[in-house]
């Protein structure tokens, strides 16, 4: 075997079909300006662009039939979120598709009412931080009257979640508590100030909060890692897609901006540093698609692992050097929040951060090639 | 140095003293790095009235004549008075284009009449100043600028736009480089220089919110606005000449600069105690082979920066490029100064997407933020592509 | 594909077998890793014997026609014998410009007795061919050869000099590129392209020696050099098109390429394996988190390159800028190897410091040369910075 | 304490005159065609300028009066060996200077007869490494009848040396045995093949020897470690001095080649990581001449350990980086042997490894500036 190992790539019709309607859509729905115009609102999204993308069915895509889903499996879901993250469209999609993995691999069969729900536009959200380290085991646990204890922190889109998946530790194995907004008191969920605007995340205090069920087992650890490792996939995609249209912002105004009688991108530490963006885009944009074709409904092999892992660690290099060299390639144009490099720019930081940030992923990388030999 | 030894040292030794009693308690909100970050209200407030607390104790402005606010003193208690400032951490000088551009400039060439309407409102914070070089369309080209300036009567009437004007919706005054002469035959020629009023129909200043989400420039629009003739400085086309002296007043007291902090110096030390409490892996952050190389990294830019300063004094050791150490510096520490910022990012693990107005990111979201602000350095004052080029060309003598 | 897919496996498995019973015992020396590098009598001896092998086994050429020593075979089968001989590691097929670009030349567009009489030297080894493209002065811009060729007769006058001459000192022909007409309104014009022997007065070769400290090319003097004019290919003029049509073979059969390895493909597990005895602090240097971070960069580098040939062929997945993957690709994989290879020096420890040569040193050296050979690839062809220019201008479309 | 700590330089009038002569030294005695013709001669240097060399004093600059040294510190042996690095020179100053201070500071105000040997001239070597790794304890030792047991590698200068120091554990602590020439018959000395061709080093049998001397004792753990900094600052020193005319070399190039009908050195790509070699050279510089100023002949203290440590750091990424690019930027001209290019790129690969390569130091760097607080 070698260490390049499998370098499959398959897309299908269906997903080439999903990719051009989720553009599509993108530039109809979620033009800049309408991105633009949600950043600063509470909810950081418009709901009726969200209600559409529900019934285009992008809420259903990898969930079972029996729920409602489509079923087409957690790889089709990625051309949807390229086709975001180029639009730099927020909304929960990410985490209530990462949540209705998380419970169909959890609890398989069960809560299906819960699927369904999510299936049509319900939002859900796993709650697994309790710091800033992705590496570290959970603490919130149960009480001895089966109440919780803890507090989560950047949850995705607590502003808007109807069901929580809270991350917690039962007899020293991961466990999970579902929650139902309702028995959350607003009171609980403490807004975080994200640095790319078009996220919401919020402290959750759960404590005192006893779980609508939990689901125990030898199902919930390997759920954990192939979520965690969806998730990565996901961001990946996104920020395969921001840095993508990040890429064409800059390029843009290298070829109309003009200094001392030139334009710009005629000079070559302008223009070699795009060729390096462009070529970082693409390694991304392989690695997604490359993992896309290797995640499945059961649990998540060495080459899947390796492939999300790969794409994390790839696109969010690539996110932050195209967001650091597009703030800096437009110059004073470039210091201001009306353009668009901001946006770019923020939301690598973010992305930088999701599901482990590229050095998580490459020390899991280097146990995986380097240790198995 | 003329001041002799033992008066500075005690001097010195009354600084540390008052900043330790008057150090400004944590007004609850971030404060300014730099004066092109002054973007609230409240934040104006409160460097107005540290300036005038720093002032009026005698720190600032200690070079400058005492009939005009200043101490009268030796530049080198300034110089005191500044390194005690940075060492004890206090906020800057907020009045940083009266302080270190206009007020050295009045003071070398101005009327008697200037300096004693401008100098003591500089120092005081009363008088903010700000500063109208640049244009949208021209970046730093400033021999090109197109403002235009045309004298009728005991007035000129200027017409044009200037781009980040600092603190240009708060200043009082302008220093103003504008066209008095379309047809010169050198284009540097036809420029003329001002100390101008901003209260004066026809000015208005549109804030520019930058990409940080915070404001602190502003884009300055002339439209017909009269200024008084008497506020021309020098002749008609001095300009070109009056504003190349000006840039070149160093921060430094002994270049006639008032003194004060004009800028929050954050160092690689700052990041280091900040990733403290910071956990990876369920270990200490700053137990991480690879994070612990990549600071190792950055404390030798930051020092080789520091000893670069050092060794360009020492003639025998700046031989064969001689330009090198002083015309790169602007360049290495802005760079090594937006690459730090980033890593400090990263460095924190998930909190680092949080941002200012977070109550549980690192520090009040002080590294994101600065971490956005330091393109202002990478791009103000030529970028550092251009800076580059000027190496490239002055130093290594290649070709342009 | 028109080769029964039974058949081709039963052939891969001869070949594999075949393989298997006639790999080369190692020769005590390094061998090319590229058909640039064969620098020594030895290493040619060693690579001719077994090309001939090969050829004689049936697995080179197998796609050329029977008359002229091929197997008059489907293309697909000589893939497979490339892919088997790329899977056991075994020499390369080092006679590269006769098999991958003089022959495929000969076979399209060359005469009944050019076919005659050069296809099978080529294919046995017997004649080496190099090529007469670049030239001292002009780099590789080929359109502005000097090299003059004047008709006398039934001979052509040769004078100039080519550069880079790949096996010049053991070449019997050359694949030439010469101005016969300079007065051609378009330069490209002037041009003439000859199947030219080597083994004539006036031709002189001198030996380049490389920062490696070894040989594989020369420079090739040409003084009054006479030339038959039967050795012209097509019509005079036609120089630039059968020097563009040359450089489109590739080295797949499918293209008309004879086949056989023409490079030893060096890749990340070669070096993977190579520092497993190697330690650092008194450990494994595989255990090492810095050397383990960037050894993942590299697979990753070396992965995404895989990946985006693959990504290229799905048409959905290659919109945007569809020409980034194949205009990129020469670019990225050369900058990895040089950067891996430089990487794999310093993972040796003090060992690194250790050349060809030396008894201790790590793989026979291999690494140090090969860093130092992988300048060939991001200089010649165009230099990285070259590459990069086209991609901004022909991808991206940035302005020149 | 900051972290940049101390940023002292100083340079003192007798240190800038060493510098002006042996600047001056290379330049007359040592022009590139000299130093070329040796690369490939079994001594590797000029005996001749060799001679010169110990008549200016060189051998002697840092070792006592007593033993007919000037007494300058092993600071002032710096700017030679800078001096040394631009001209590309090779010879045993190097081994011999680290020898001298090795055998002082071991056993300080004894072997004054080997000291005084050295000063006029004697070559003297130490033999360190048993492998690859710079981190690795000795192995070498005694045999009960007091002969050596162990084989050294890559011991500098073997070839020509007088004496011998090797390194190996006695009852668990670091040794000396000072061994001369005589006592090795020369089978013992197997040649290696070195990248750098200015250079020589040898595998060197000791097993069987009886040493002349065996130096033990509480002082030489500190003396092994002060002499491996000063190795990485005189190394450093060189490398500076060998970045320094590698920049030059390529300048040159940059300035008088033209391709596609401009001079290469307008074209940014070549232009900008020039000016990043020069800033890198600076920083080699600043920090040489700074570890040149904390060195003294007492124990080096911590800032001076950083200070050596980062020298060597810097000094080698910058000579890689230099070397590289000199190759690059050359073109085809650069891939050949005629090309000075091939000088700097070999030297830089063995300054890497040589008292160990940059990670080496930033990993005990690591310990010294984050540990300490």
């Amino acid at each position: 075997m070698s260490l390049t190992g499998n370098t499959r790539i398959a897309f299908s019709e269906e997903q080439a079909m999903l990719l051009d309607v989720a553009r599509e859509f993108c530039r109809a729905k979620a033009p800049r300006e309408i991105v633009r115009a949600q950043l600063e609102t509470p909810r950081g999204y418009d709901p009726d662009t969200w209600q559409a993308m529900v019934e285009l069915g992008w809420t259903a895509i990898a969930l079972p039939e029996s729920a409602g889903g489509s079923a087409l499996g957690p790889g089709s879901v990625v051309p949807v979120f390229e086709a975001m993250g180029r639009a730099m469209l927020g909304t929960p999609l990410l985490s209530t598709t990462l949540a209705g993995q998380l419970l169909g691999r959890a609890a398989p069969g069960m809560h299906e009412e819960v699927l369904a729900d999510i299936a049509t536009g319900a939002v859900a959200t796993i709650a697994a931080l309790e710091g800033g380290d992705w590496g570290a085991a959970p603490q919130c646990h149960l009480d001895d009257d089966g109440r919780l204890v803890g507090s989560k922190r950047l949850v995705g889109d607590a502003h808007v979640a109807a069901y929580f998946l809270v991350v917690l530790a039962v007899e020293e194995a991961p466990a999970l508590a579902l929650l139902r907004r309702e028995q959350l008191d607003p009171s609980r969920i403490r807004e975080s100030e994200l640095i790319d605007q078009t996220r919401r995340a919020a402290t959750v205090d759960v404590t005192g909060v006893e779980p609508l069920a939990l689901i125990v087992g030898p199902a919930v650890a390997p759920a954990l890692r192939d979520v965690e490792l969806l998730g990565a996939l996901y961001v990946a995609a996104e920020a395969a897609g921001s840095a993508a249209a990040c890429l064409d912002t800059t390029v843009d105004y290298l070829k109309t901006r003009k200094q001392f009688g030139k334009l710009i991108g005629s000079y070559q530490a302008l223009k070699h540093p795009a060729v390096e963006i462009l070529c970082e885009v693409d390694s991304s944009r392989s690695f997604v698609y490359h993992g896309a074709t290797l995640v499945g409904d059961g649990a998540l092999d060495r080459d899947a692992e390796i492939a999300c892992r790969m794409a994390k660690a790839q696109a969010t290099e690539t996110l932050c050097y195209a967001g650091d060299r597009a703030v800096q390639f437009h110059g004073g144009m470039g210091f201001t929040y009306e353009c668009d490099a901001q946006l770019y720019i923020r939301r690598a930081q973010w992305v930088q951060q999701q599901y482990g940030d590229a050095q998580h992923h490459r020390k899991r990388l280097a146990g995986l090639l380097l240790d198995a030999a | 140095m003329t001041a002799p030894q033992n008066e500075l040292d005690a001097f010195r030794a009354d600084v540390s003293a008052w900043l330790r009693d008057n150090r400004p308690a944590d007004p609850g909100f971030l404060l300014p790095q730099t004066f092109m970050e002054v973007g609230s209200d409240e934040q104006l407030d409160f460097l107005r009235e540290w300036q005038y607390k720093v002032w009026s104790a005698g720190y600032l402005g200690l070079a400058w004549p005492k009939a005009y606010g200043g101490g009268g003193m030796d530049p080198a208690f300034q110089s005191v008075a500044d390194q005690e400032m940075r060492r004890a951490g206090v906020p800057i000088c907020f009045n940083v284009i009266g302080l270190g551009w206009a007020g050295p400039l009045i003071n070398d060439i101005g009327t008697e009449e200037e300096k004693a309407k401008y100098l003591k409102g500089i120092l005081s914070g009363e008088d903010i100043w700000c500063q109208g070089f640049s244009e949208p369309d021209h970046g730093s080209d400033l021999g090109n600028a197109q403002t235009r300036a045309v004298r009728e009567g005991d007035e000129y009437v200027v017409n044009g736009t200037k781009i980040w004007t600092t603190m240009g919706n708060y200043a009082k005054y302008m220093i103003l480089l504008v066209r008095t002469d379309p047809e010169a035959q050198r284009k540097y020629d036809g420029l003329s220089f001002f100390l101008a009023p901003m209260a004066v129909p026809g000015v208005e200043t549109r804030p520019i919110r930058k990409l940080t989400g915070e404001y602190g420039f502003t884009e300055t629009f002339f439209t017909d606005a009269r200024i008084p003739a008497e506020c021309l400085m020098g002749e008609e086309g001095d300009g070109w000449k009056i504003a190349m002296k000006t840039l070149q007043y160093e921060r430094g007291a002994e270049a006639g600069a008032a003194g004060g902090l004009a800028f929050v110096r954050i160092v690689i030390d700052d990041l280091v105690a900040g990733l403290a409490g910071v956990r990876r892996d369920g270990a200490p952050v700053l137990e991480d082979p690879l994070l612990r190389d990549q600071l190792v990294r950055l404390v030798m830019e930051e020092k080789a920066i520091a000893l670069g300063d050092r060794r360009a004094a020492i003639a025998p050791l700046a031989t064969d490029y001689p330009l090198s150490l002083p015309l790169s510096h602007k360049l290495r520490w802005t760079e090594h100064t937006r690459r730090m910022r980033q890593f400090a990012i990263n460095a924190q693990g998930a909190d680092g997407a949080r941002y200012v107005g977070d109550d549980d990111a690192l520090a009040g979201g002080f590294w994101q933020r600065a971490y956005l602000n330091s393109f202002s350095a990478t791009i103000g004052g030529g970028t550092s592509q251009v800076q580059a080029n000027i190496i490239a060309e002055h130093v290594l003598g290649l070709p342009k």
